[in-house]
């Protein structure tokens, strides 16, 4: 489906969301045209990892997170970070207000049941933390079962879940794994290695639109939000826009949209090494470029 | 009719056709209206030409199909545990040796294992199979297979006993020692006893009655009493009576057949 | 007769139907059941009346995939089976392996299936036939092993060969198995098409029940999660009756099951 | 004679093994399969050997769940056919909704079985249940329905009572079906508990292989991953032997698919 | 021998058995060294008491059961098409109709649809079953299937026909029929037969040689001549001659079953 050379696909790692906002944006407001761009956006499920395909040229562009081009990369995928949409990591875990935590570590240390995936965070907060002894369940999706049980405690984007559960009338309090230490840039933008290395224009075109995708989208998120609703309309409006707003201070920094740093990506480098997810030989610095 | 004779009267039953039809769903007619009236107690052979309706008749009796039209009355009404049928074919369970096929009809009844087991040896050594007790029906002969069916059907000492061809897979001289074995038994219990053959000479030798059946749908041709001795042995079957009476039925069979 | 007979087979599924669903509605109004666990029926049904367009077209997608996955189980299982059938030795060899079919999880290997066929219709439609086949191996199997001996000597007496044994022996006597393999296949090829749509399938619109399933999970929409489970379960039962009618049209002349 | 079976048996499947495994590795090699697509059986093997402690475990922990869903299965199963056997009205009425336990997918009622049974063994076995009921029951009717009239007419005759039919001829005839029914639910236990495991598992030491896949998968460890896989399948491939084994003393004096 | 009878000889086949013997699995032995020679177009009638053996003798000659040890020889070797073989069960397809059971071996030799189903019909109509085409099997009575059997086997014009009791199922007169029909099929095209019986009656009128064995295991006891007429009616059931020579067939059997 690639009609001329300048077609490109940029695969999203879910359906349209605020997390995604940008990019629709650029698409909206003609950023990608204006860098001489035709950009398809796909939707993709969670059959492979993104990284998966961009890897093996499914896909040109592809939206991840920090760890798992870490992650990609051990497993001798040859791919290259490109822009960072959030700065801090969106992952919280939600608790019922009523049970008066005030951190992660109450969730961990008192009883009931906290519904995860096993992720490089997790494996951070048990290093950290030690010995859990709250039950550690694993997370279908959704929120019902929060919903449903006072001791229940749940992972969430604090852009997604703890909206959907005021609308449902519950009353969640929100602690964000970065403050445990564990902030890897989140929603990045791959391509393979190659691509960078062969035709930089081309990703620094890429990287621009985005940019100015995510400015507009920052500034009024409205119209792309309807445009996302379109396509996805089992979400409604008034969860986007609140997303919207509750992911603008994660995105929003003093530096330009979507730059990294070699620090923060060494440090989450070593963080992975630590925990045994990846191996000393692979280096936070050779994981991005700020084209 | 002697003493024990008298004694076991009780045990058997009437068994009353009224008109009785049957056809089946596509429209074959087997049984045109049969009224027959069989008295407790008697032995009635069935004869009639392949596909006329005989097992058709044997199973409205035992209640196994229901008759289009007409009527089947059984007197006293019968307990099925003293029922029994041997089929045209053998019909064993193939999953149970041939001790424990007998033994089924009491088992079912509730029979306990020991009684029911020394009964169902009896009733194999009746058919001369006393030595395949422990083997399966697929490891059996034909012929044994009926025996086999056979004695499952003598296990229960029954009141009224159809038999449908029992002994038609059986060499001639294991068939004159069944046959003699089931007239001594009838004599012995009188139970009342509907019994198919192809075999006029078998029919002579067993029955009381014979009763033949025209080709279908089987209506009774003729109902022929056997006035023979009682007591019938090797040696009847030479004598000129015999000769006469299965003619008779053979004669009659023609007519059915024409 | 003939309308008669149509009310004694519909009439009894179409009022447990409506009980069952009243009974449901009953019971979770009476224990408060919250709607985010389980919604009532009517709510289900709320839903499926205000968006019939968006549910059809998911169903036509999830259907589509399901039918192919559904034939090519059927074909490919049965023609498994029939290697199988040949000899003790190739069946002792292979048949433990067609477990694997059964339990590999779709999860493990949908960054294959998204690689080789891309997402959508072929690799959900294989999904759908990895989840389905064994039961028509193993069912097709059995039929064919279960060959009264006795016809099979018939068969050798008259010198018939392997292919005039299979076509007009061994299939035919297998055919009630065959069958009962075939009802268990319809309803996996639906889940397993389902379960491929999570992983693999296109999203957007006329995007399959699948993939409405999941995102309808994720954002606590559990009207249109259980409209979407409601209606695969809907394309199961008809796949399931389209079984059972060729099955009682084959059979009924010869085979115990389907006289009554 | 007794040794000579036994390797008349186990050769062909574990030849298989060997030469399918070192065909796989062979063609991974020469096509060059990204190790994160689809790992090498060496490095898999390489995996199992440097873990066997954690897999063992974990084994554990599936194999209590999918031995509880399958005589589960088993049992349930069976009565509930039994019950449909029972009139053509009930089995028109109800049958079809058996469907349903095939068609509905675990992560929609997934919330209903943590909230319910708690997450863990509970919920898990619930699921393997759910996944492997169905071929249980399909068969065991078909069995069961598939009785010799002419055997009935004998039960009939002597007055036997509905569970002397049922337990004396019904039940006995239709082995060799519920045998191929419990063949196939063997393999959805064991899916069906990897399944429940991905949604309603538990983790932490002991972990069952549904978490570690999942976990593996998101972390990349493709290693981790099929080793998982080809144990929940050994594990299926098990269930499956067993079966075979107790079907072929239930059958190998009567039936023809038990006789070679 | 006549012209005719020397056109149709090459049709036929002669069988040799050598010390055949059989012992099956849970060490029944069946057959204890069974040796006979058939001539090309001979017609012998095999008994014996029931379970001795005869069925597992004709599934050897048949090549579907092999031999303990000793061997069976058939001279020429047989097209397997030009072989036919009534089994004692009628085992017809249950999901067939009667006619395209009849036209089975047919369709196995490759023949085409309107022939094979000409040919079937024929075979029908000589065992009087020509209404019957379209009917299942499980609508058939027990000597209509015993019947389809036979016209199965019939159809293929057989070099070598193996029948075992094919008539045990039937009433006197359609027996008596196909024995008439039997033996003027063979004196028309000289096939070998080898026919199981009970009856010795049968074994009399049909046969050229009748082979007695004893109780299992079978040994030959009698290996009788039947001196009789070529055309054979139903006159010369009456006559003296056949009366001796069923009864030394009988007393053969008497001497086998002690
Ligand atoms: N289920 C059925 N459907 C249609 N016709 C049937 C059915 N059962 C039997 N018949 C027909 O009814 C007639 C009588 O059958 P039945 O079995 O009673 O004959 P029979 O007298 O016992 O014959 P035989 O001596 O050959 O056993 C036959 O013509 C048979 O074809
Ligand atoms: N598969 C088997 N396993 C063990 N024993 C068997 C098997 N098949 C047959 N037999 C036995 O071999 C003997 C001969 O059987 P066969 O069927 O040849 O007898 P038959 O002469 O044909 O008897 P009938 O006249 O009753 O048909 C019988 O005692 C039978 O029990
Ligand atoms: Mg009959
Ligand atoms: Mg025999």
């Amino acid at each position: 489906n690639r009609r001329n050379a300048q077609s490109l696909e940029l695969t999203l790692d879910w359906k349209p969301e605020p997390e995604f906002g940008g990019f629709y944006a650029a698409q909206l407001g003609g950023h990608f045209t204006k860098h001489g761009l035709n950009v398809v956006i796909k939707p993709a499920g969670e059959g492979a990892d993104t990284w998966q395909l961009v890897a093996t040229g499914k896909t040109d562009f592809a939206t991840t997170s920090a760890d798992q081009v870490l992650i990609a990369r051990r497993s001798g995928a040859d791919i290259m970070t490109v822009f960072a949409v959030y700065q801090t990591f969106p992952q919280g875990i939600m608790v019922h207000k009523a049970r008066g935590f005030s951190s992660i570590k109450d969730v961990f240390t008192h009883d009931g049941t906290l519904l995860a995936e096993d992720n490089s965070w997790l494996r951070l907060l048990h290093k950290k933390l030690g010995p859990a002894k709250v039950k550690i369940a694993t997370y279908s999706g959704g929120i019902a079962e929060f919903l449903a049980r006072p001791d229940y405690s749940q992972q969430c984007f604090v852009t997604s879940e703890p909206i959907l559960a005021r609308h449902r009338g519950s009353d969640p309090q929100t602690f964000l794994i970065a403050d445990e230490g564990f902030n890897p840039y989140t929603t990045v933008v791959i391509c393979k290695a190659d691509l960078w290395r062969t035709n930089p224009a081309r990703v620094r075109a890429m990287v621009a639109a985005c940019r100015e995708g995510w400015r507009a989208y920052l500034d009024d998120p409205n119209p792309a939000n309807a445009a996302m609703h379109g396509l996805n309309p089992d979400m409604d409006l008034q969860t986007f826009t609140e997303a919207a707003a509750a992911q603008k201070p994660l995105i929003q920094t003093d530096k330009p949209l979507g730059t990294m740093t070699a620090d923060r990506w060494n440090a989450l480098a070593d963080q992975l090494v630590d925990l045994g997810v990846i191996d000393n030989s692979i280096h936070g610095q050779d994981c991005f470029v700020n084209p | 009719m002697t003493s024990q004779a008298a004694a076991t009267i009780d045990r058997s039953v009437s068994v009353r056709l009224l008109d009785l039809r049957r056809t089946f769903d596509g429209g074959v007619e087997a049984l045109a209206g049969i009224t027959l009236d069989v008295a407790p107690g008697q032995f009635a052979a069935i004869l009639g030409p392949s596909g006329c309706g005989k097992s058709t008749l044997l199973r409205l009796v035992a209640g196994l199909d229901r008759p289009t039209c007409g009527t089947v009355e059984l007197h006293p009404p019968l307990d099925r545990r003293r029922f029994a049928y041997v089929f045209q074919d053998a019909h064993l369970l193939p999953w149970r040796n041939v001790l424990r096929n007998v033994a089924l009809p009491l088992e079912l009844a509730g029979i306990a294992q020991r009684q029911r087991q020394a009964a169902a040896v009896d009733a194999l050594e009746q058919v001369g199979l006393a030595e395949v007790l422990r083997r399966y029906p697929a490891q059996l002969s034909g012929g044994m297979k009926m025996r086999v069916s056979l004695a499952r059907a003598l296990v229960t000492r029954p009141k009224l006993l159809l038999l449908d061809e029992p002994f038609a897979a059986l060499d001639e001289i294991t068939r004159q020692k069944l046959d003699q074995q089931l007239r001594d038994l009838w004599l012995a219990h009188r139970m009342t006893v509907l019994f198919v053959t192809h075999s006029t000479a078998e029919a002579t030798f067993l029955a009381d009655r014979a009763v033949v059946l025209s080709r279908r749908p089987a209506r009774v041709v003729a109902d022929l009493p056997i006035d023979l001795p009682q007591r019938r042995d090797a040696l009847l079957r030479a004598s000129p009576q015999f000769a006469a009476a299965t003619k008779t039925i053979y004669q009659a069979l023609e007519r059915g057949g024409a | 007769m003939r309308g008669g007979k149509f009310i004694a087979n519909v009439l009894p599924p179409v009022l447990v139907l409506i009980v069952v669903t009243a009974a449901a509605e009953g019971i979770i109004r009476a224990l408060a059941v919250p709607m985010f666990l389980l919604p009532r029926p009517s709510t289900v049904l709320q839903y499926m009346a205000q968006h019939p367009a968006d549910l059809l077209a998911s169903l036509g997608t999830t259907a589509q995939a399901a039918l192919i996955g559904f034939f090519a189980s059927a074909v490919i299982g049965m023609i498994l089976a029939i290697s199988l059938s040949a000899s003790s030795v190739t069946r002792r060899a292979f048949y433990p392996y067609a477990v694997f079919f059964q339990t590999v999880p779709i999860v493990a290997i949908a960054p294959l299936l998204m690689i080789w066929c891309g997402p959508g219709l072929a690799a959900v439609a294989v999904s759908a036939l990895v989840v389905s086949i064994f039961p028509v191996i193993a069912n097709t199997l059995a039929g064919l092993l279960s060959t009264d001996p006795a016809l099979e000597d018939l068969f050798r007496l008259h010198g018939a060969g392997r292919w005039a044994r299979l076509w007009k022996l061994k299939l035919p006597s297998a055919t009630p198995h065959i069958v009962t393999g075939l009802r268990i296949a319809a309803g996996l090829a639906v889940i397993g098409t389902v379960v491929g749509e999570f992983l693999v399938g296109l999203m957007g619109s006329g995007e399959g029940l699948g993939v409405r399933i999941v995102s309808a999970k994720k954002l606590g929409r559990t009207d249109e999660l259980f409209a979407a489970v409601l209606i695969a379960s809907l394309l199961g039962l008809a796949m399931f009756a389209a079984v059972n009618l060729a099955g009682r049209l084959l059979l009924r002349h010869w085979h115990a099951s389907e006289q009554d």
